[in-house]
């Protein structure tokens, strides 16, 4: 392949949106079958790249866009990582979208920027230096802001408000944060970390917090975490979006670039910055978690477990060692497939069902067994109970907090799990032990399903089981990320 | 003596300036306006610049002279309130403080340069070339034709932006007639009218072939041909156009067109508005009577403003 | 023309006065159309500095001549503008346009 | 044969058939378009050193046309704007009912004068030319003000004056000290003395006047509010720049010896307030277009506030091309916004913002072409107003000015505030209003230039590579290493 | 001292004498009428006294030519004008009861 591949992996999808914003509404069986075979078409290319950068290939394209500013797309292990998750993720999300969304208004403009925001995720992971990064992450926002609105009441617009208040501001500040530190070193790209010794530790420090506390925004770190639960306005294959493949995690991913890959760890635990952050981790991992339990709404609840997951990513960069890198790694993997199944199931059952809170599940199981499957599945999970994925990556914090010298992540995670199980549990006992509310036309809502809007949620929970019985395996997520860690930071 | 004279001309520019700004009857302000605009010319005689001392008469007394009284009486058939003393505010006493202090500072600025003749020994020296003799339609004409072609069109744009401002059912007809409404009046009026407008085309005439040696030019014979329409105007015996009429139009634009034209075949033959060696003169003179024409033309139609809808409009 | 060296400045002295004298005009004076005849005092002083300062001991510049001559059309053609829109304003303020010609926005 | 006479000679024949033509004169804009789009590119393709005098009548007497980067950015924006601004005015002043109107007559005339005069004013060297110009814009741009609100014009008309005449105060003291008014002349002979400050002094006030910087920017508001949506578009678009260019030529080339650390931390600090005053202010407005309008007094503000940036830069040609680039870029998207509201709220009933609702889906293609707009004027990737801005605030950040960068920021977020409000509203409420179609052809003007506005975003090399072609001694240029001959 | 000098002199003062009287009786005269008929009379032949000086100093046919011209013409315009003020003041004073 050639060196322009990232560029063509990145652009791609902009084709499925140009052709999804000018087809007409009345030809969405057209606009589907386009957005899928342009997933299909990535998941393929992804493939093949895995398989090449596997083997050792290495893929720039470099342009210069601004003097002594290089627009630089780089593939290594990190990026495709990210990569991966989100093309499969994607092509899982646009059948459920396909499904969900039917023939509701306003559906050529959503998938017009659905593809935008592929792009730009794409775009994020890909990038090979901070200013790059910066101008897909900052794409991704306006790509997503049509689709947390997409309702258009009162309600979305306001998460619209509140998501652009947050995420504009964060990214100002992480531009700020790196044009400092690149007026000082020269260069901030990944690929060779800068020589950051003639620099102040202070201003070091100071530079940090900006970048950190951008991506913090969209990374949902709390205290910059409220824009998250109010963007759950949106439908659900958003929400699904938003949670487990691009906006959080891309913060998540900038953050894990800025300490590995611009400061470097040597840096960041020379100025000791490891430790807070991975204390302002823990903080939002029990914060969140805690919140999660006092919502009745089953997607305040879900986004609220999202704010307390996507830390797991951060604690695990933060603790530096490689137990602890590799654990959060691939807990991006992790967290998205199986906070992305729950969304799914979610969407599913008030889509089916009208259910929204969590009082209304009585019974769900009953009514819709196969989708209360998958949802089963991705709340043990994020419990972390065996074999399911998020039993590994739990698993490598723990072993990687006290590899690192700091026992209370254990406590943590315990901590965390116990708070998980206190509201994912009741959920399920709800769903499966207590029998549905006799309603007239109730049931028959639940038999009427359509195999489309729950067959994406079976994959995705097969997929997380999949990740954890067969962790060991080639082509697992866990594999990969033991490769990222060789190849990149434990040498 | 000379300067005991141009103290006192400084001195009565400066009196009635002061008196044309703060009488409180805006019609004596008018005429001290005019007093003012021709002491102004008094001046430039006395700098030796004939040309400019033509132009401020015609124009800066005269043509805005008959355009204050015009717009006045327009305004007081309409009902405004424009007499009024504006002094014995406490705020002016500041403006009057800011003001003063900027004239000095602009006084102390103007004391450190000393007056020379600056250019006029290059310009001497690049007269033969054109032929003319008058060096102010030599920089106007030739060295520095480019600024009047635009002036010219801005002259032009500035009648296009009074048309503008016509009602929406006054389109295309004629402005405001000018004719006075006193039968006896206009009898008068009219016979003077009848006479002066051939005596302006001649004068005018007579100013734009003079120019190109001696002082005068297009723009002092367009104002003296504006002059004469107006009056001509006044007394009925001439009626203001329509503004779609085509004719018309052309008269408007002839001038700036062939000073265009010019200027464009002089890049064919080498340079935007070069002359072509030998032709100076006789282009140039070709230019001004085109633009006088059209300036004259334009400045009576500027004063009239813009199309009304009746006739009846004072 | 030899002139006592204190009248060198004559004329551009009087010009900067006129110049301070028109701002004040134009500050204090309410009506548009007084403004107008203002402004013109202003531009008949700073004309009057351009020139004076281009006075020699045999001839003046004429340079700065051809600039006041443009600067004098320019202000004669502004100044009719001026009035047009003042007396325009005027009528639309006490007889509003029986059918005014719709703002652009709305029309096609 | 040069296009910088013809640049200036070409609109101002049109300007001559049309005003002949009459109701026939909209018709020229199929003709002027092509030709002055081809001039335009013959100006990008002129040698880097292309200059020449008017009539070969030699300084200090003459008049120098040159092709600088300054020109060569803004010229080719300038005629795509009037081009597309022509062509989205074309029904709008056309003939009504067969009968021809004074608004559809005389629209075409001042046009091309404003096309010529602007054209004229980025070419010339000469200070008393670009009087001229500056009337020949402004005399057009008062009369497509009045078509809106007479009032608002005739404030706009006595504010442009006496801005004029202070500008003018100045040449004249500088026509005596110097004897000449050439910028390029003059920047060899500037002393640093009283007349050679307050020529400077007045010359700039005047132009801030026109250019409408805060706290002198009163009259902009009303007057680009009120007016048509093409008028609008060409006020905030066009005008407001020639002052601006003018008076980034007197600071950095003219007078570049001149001027002092203060006075362009003055003029930088007014700009920064600008756009936090601007911008305030177009987050309370509850109409579209005050809206719009305030967003110009804001953008404005950045122009000047990259005054000390350019002065202070290691780099200068980096903030140099970054203003002039933002200028470009706010040219562009400030146009196709203020056409792109006109749509809209022909569409719709009021004017208000709230009134918008569910325009998204009722016309998507205004919407879109207001969003790119937007994009670009907030500063945000990848549009031509990001890579100004980002520019800007790398040479803040370099130089340690905490406080302009901190107004960039806040800026851009501000800017996010006010523009996000009405995309909000037309994205929001599911049920469509009906509106008339949107008329593709009339879409298509504002959709190119806000994705013109954004396409500048992919084109940064190129546009500081012309940037700095002829840059003043100032703007010392360390990155365009040209090509040895 | 020439006798064109003395003349031209002699003439001149004529020309301001006649000047200063028309415009006493200006000031002085109780009615419009009276004044303007003071005005124009007296400062017609003032006039022509000025232009006949000038000309004479001039000393050359066609310079004087054009002052006589513009004599004429300045006096054809005085007329008319005071003819119109004469008929608007009668106008106004008609007007009241």
């Amino acid at each position: 392949m050639m060196a322009g591949a990232p560029l063509f992996l990145i652009l791609l999808p902009l084709i499925p949106a140009i052709i999804s914003f000018s087809l007409p509404e009345r030809l969405a069986v057209w606009r589907n079958a386009v957005n899928l075979l342009f997933a299909l078409v990535k998941v393929g290319i992804v493939a093949d790249l895995l398989r090449q950068v596997r083997g050792g290939v290495d893929l720039e394209w470099r342009y210069t866009f601004l003097p002594g500013h290089d627009f630089l797309l780089r593939v290594d292990t990190l990026a495709l990582l990210f990569v991966s998750l989100s093309v499969f993720l994607w092509l899982i999300t646009t059948v459920y979208a396909i499904a969900y969304f039917g023939r509701g208004p306003n559906l050529s403009r959503f998938f017009g920027f659905f593809n935008l925001c592929v792009l730009s995720a794409t775009g994020v992971a890909l990038s090979g230096t901070a200013i790059t990064f910066f101008l897909f992450y900052e794409l991704l926002t306006l790509a997503t802001w049509p689709l947390v609105v997409h309702n258009g009441d009162e309600k979305s617009l306001r998460a619209g408000r509140i998501y652009l208040a947050y995420t504009l501001a964060g990214s100002a500040a992480f531009l700020v944060g790196i044009l400092w530190l690149k007026t000082l070193v020269g260069s901030v790209e990944f690929t060779a970390p800068p020589d950051l010794s003639a620099v102040p530790p202070l201003t070091l420090t100071l530079i940090f917090v900006l970048c950190v506390g951008g991506l913090g925004v969209k990374a949902a770190l709390v205290p910059l975490h409220a824009w998250l639960p109010a963007a759950m306005a949106a439908p659900a294959p958003v929400s699904a979006l938003l949670h487990a493949v691009a906006v959080v995690k891309a913060g998540a991913f900038g953050i894990v670039r800025m300490i590995y890959d611009v400061y470097g760890i040597g840096t960041v635990a020379e100025l000791g910055l490891g430790t807070p952050l991975a204390a302002l981790a823990s903080v939002t991992i029990l914060y969140g978690s805690l919140r999660a339990v006092m919502q009745a709404d089953i997607k305040k609840r879900l986004a609220y477990s999202t704010v307390s997951q996507v830390s797991y990513i951060l604690l695990g960069a933060s603790l530096i060692g490689p137990f602890a890198v590799i654990g959060g790694l691939v807990h991006l993997v992790h967290q998205g497939i199986m906070k992305i199944t729950l969304f799914m199931c979610a969407g599913a059952l008030s889509n089916r069902l009208g259910i929204k809170a969590v009082a209304d599940l009585d019974g769900a199981g009953r009514l819709m067994p196969v989708t209360m499957g998958a949802f089963t599945i991705g709340a043990l999970g994020m419990i972390g109970v065996p074999p399911v994925a998020g039993f590994i990556s739990k698993w490598y914090l723990g072993i990687g907090g006290l590899q690192s010298g700091a026992p209370w992540v254990v406590a943590v995670m315990a901590g965390s799990s116990l708070l998980n199980a206190a509201y994912f549990l009741p959920m399920l006992y709800r769903a499966w032990l207590l029998p549905p509310p006799e309603r007239a036309g109730f049931r028959e809502l639940g038999t009427s399903r359509d195999r489309m809007l729950i067959l994406p949620a079976v994959v995705t929970a097969a997929a997380a089981l999949a990740a954890g019985v067969f962790a060991s395996s080639a082509v697992s997520p866990l594999t990969w990320a033991k490769l990222i860690a060789e190849r990149g930071y434990l040498e | 003596m000379t300067a005991a004279f141009e103290l006192i001309l400084c001195l009565m520019i400066l009196g009635t300036a002061c008196v044309a700004l703060l009488v409180r009857d805006f019609l004596a302000a008018i005429a001290f306006f005019v007093v003012f605009g021709n002491l102004m010319g008094l001046a430039w005689l006395a700098l030796g610049a004939v040309n400019v001392a033509l132009a401020e008469i015609a124009i800066g007394a005269g043509v805005t002279g008959v355009l204050l009284i015009l717009t006045r009486g327009r305004l007081l058939a309409l009902g405004e309130q424009i007499d009024g003393n504006p002094l014995g505010h406490w705020l002016n006493l500041g403006a009057a403080v800011v003001c003063s202090a900027f004239a000095v500072v602009l006084g102390a600025a103007v004391l450190s340069i000393a007056p020379d003749d600056g250019l006029a020994p290059v310009i001497d020296r690049l007269m033969p070339r054109i032929g003319v003799e008058n060096p102010v339609t030599g920089v106007l004409l030739a060295f520095r034709a480019y600024d009047t072609l635009l002036e010219s069109f801005v002259l032009l744009g500035a009648l296009v932006a009074v048309w503008s401002l016509a009602p929406a059912d006054a389109w295309p007809r004629a402005p405001a007639a000018l004719r006075m409404t006193d039968p006896a009046a206009l009898n008068v009026a009219e016979s003077f009218g009848r006479l002066v407008l051939p005596i302006a085309l001649v004068v005018a005439a007579y100013l734009v072939w003079v120019g190109s040696d001696r002082p005068g030019g297009a723009f002092q014979g367009g104002t003296v041909l504006a002059g004469g329409f107006l009056l001509a105007a006044m007394g009925g015996a001439m009626g203001l156009p329509r503004s779609d009429d085509p004719a018309f139009r052309w008269t408007l634009v002839a001038g700036p067109l062939v000073f265009l034209a010019i200027g464009l075949a002089g890049m064919a033959l080498g340079r935007f508005l070069a002359y072509p060696e030998g032709m100076a003169k006789a282009l140039i003179v070709t230019i001004e009577y085109f633009l006088a024409f059209s300036i004259g033309v334009t400045l009576a139609l500027l004063v009239a403003g813009p199309p009304v809808r009746a006739e009846t409009v004072p | 023309m030899s002139l006592p060296a204190a009248l060198g400045h004559l004329f551009p002295l009087t010009g900067a006065a006129l110049v301070g004298l028109g701002l004040f005009g134009f500050i204090i004076l309410r009506h548009p159309l007084r403004q107008l005849l203002a402004v013109n005092v202003i531009a008949a002083g700073i004309f009057l500095i351009l020139g004076g300062l281009g006075r020699g001991e045999d001839v003046t510049d004429p340079y700065p001549q051809a600039l006041v001559i443009t600067g004098i059309v320019v202000s004669v053609a502004l100044t009719a503008l001026g009035a047009a829109m003042i007396t325009r304003l005027a009528e639309d303020r006490c007889a509003p346009a029986p059918t005014p010609e719709p703002p652009g926005d709305r029309d096609a | 044969m040069s296009p910088l006479d013809l640049l200036v000679a070409a609109p101002l024949a049109f300007m001559v058939a049309a005003l002949v033509l009459g109701q026939g004169g909209r018709w020229l804009i199929l003709a002027a378009g092509p030709v002055m789009l081809g001039l335009s590119a013959w100006l990008l393709a002129l040698p880097p050193d292309a200059a020449h005098l008017v009539g070969n009548w030699d300084l200090p007497l003459g008049i120098l046309l040159r092709a600088d980067g300054v020109a060569r950015l803004l010229v080719p924006a300038t005629c795509v704007c009037f081009v597309a601004v022509a062509l989205y005015a074309w029904p709008e002043f056309s003939p009504k009912a067969g009968r021809e109107t004074a608004r559809a007559h005389t629209f075409w005339p001042m046009l091309y004068l404003m096309w010529g005069g602007s054209n004229a004013g980025y070419l010339t060297t000469d200070l008393f030319n670009l009087y001229v110009t500056i009337e020949m814009v402004s005399l057009a741009a008062v009369a497509l003000a009045a078509m809106g609100s007479l009032a608002a014009g005739l404030q706009y008309f006595m504010i442009a004056l006496v801005g004029s005449l202070a500008y003018l105060l100045g040449v004249a003291l500088l026509a005596g000290h110097y004897d000449t008014v050439d910028a390029t002349l003059l920047a060899v002979r500037a002393r640093p003395d009283l007349p050679t400050v307050l020529a400077l002094a007045v010359m700039t006030a005047g132009l801030l006047v026109k250019a409408a910087l805060f706290p002198l920017h009163g009259w902009l508001p009303p007057a680009h509010a009120a007016a048509p949506a093409p008028a609008s578009a060409l006020l905030s678009a066009i005008v407001v720049k020639l002052g601006f260019v003018i008076i980034l030529r007197l600071w950095f080339e003219a007078f570049a010896e001149v001027v002092r650390p203060a006075a362009i931390h003055l003029l930088g600090g007014m700009g920064a307030l600008a756009v936090i005053y601007g911008s305030i202010q177009a987050i309370r407005q509850e109409r579209l277009k005050p809206l719009v309008a305030y967003s110009t007094v804001a953008q404005l503000g950045y122009l000047f506030l990259a005054f000390p940036l350019i002065w202070n830069a290691r780099i200068p040609g980096e903030p140099w091309a970054a203003v002039l680039v933002h200028a470009v870029a706010h040219m562009l998207a400030k146009a196709a916004m203020f056409l792109a509201a006109g749509l809209m709220l022909k569409a719709v009933a009021g004017d208000r913002i709230s009134d918008l609702g569910g325009l998204a889906r009722a016309m998507p293609l205004s919407v879109t072409a207001f969003a790119l707009a937007a994009i670009s004027l907030m500063g945000l990737p990848p549009s031509g107003g990001f890579t100004a801005k980002f520019l800007l605030l790398h040479a803040a950040i370099e130089q340690g000015q905490v406080i302009y960068a901190g107004v960039l920021v806040i800026g851009g977020l501000l800017g996010a505030a006010y523009l996000f409000r009405p995309l909000s509203v037309a994205f929001g409420a599911s049920a469509a209003p009906v509106v008339r179609a949107e008329g593709a052809l009339r879409v298509a003007a504002p959709l190119t230039l806000a994705a013109l506005a954004i396409a500048l975003g992919f084109a940064g090399m190129t546009l500081i590579e012309l940037s700095s072609i002829g840059a003043p001694p100032a703007i010392a240029l360390p990155l365009a290493e040209e090509p040895g001959p | 001292m020439t006798w064109v000098s003395v003349a031209t002199g002699l003439l001149l003062f004529a020309g301001v004498f006649f000047y200063a009287a028309g415009t006493v009786g200006l000031l002085r005269f109780p009615d419009p009428a009276a004044r303007l008929h003071a005005l124009t009379k007296a400062d017609h032949l003032g006039l022509a006294f000025i232009a006949l000086a000038a000309a004479l100093e001039w000393g050359s046919v066609a310079i004087a030519a054009k002052i006589a011209a513009v004599w004429l013409l300045a006096i054809m315009a005085a007329g008319t004008s005071a003819q119109l003020m004469a008929r608007v003041t009668r106008q106004d004073h008609s007007d009241e009861p």
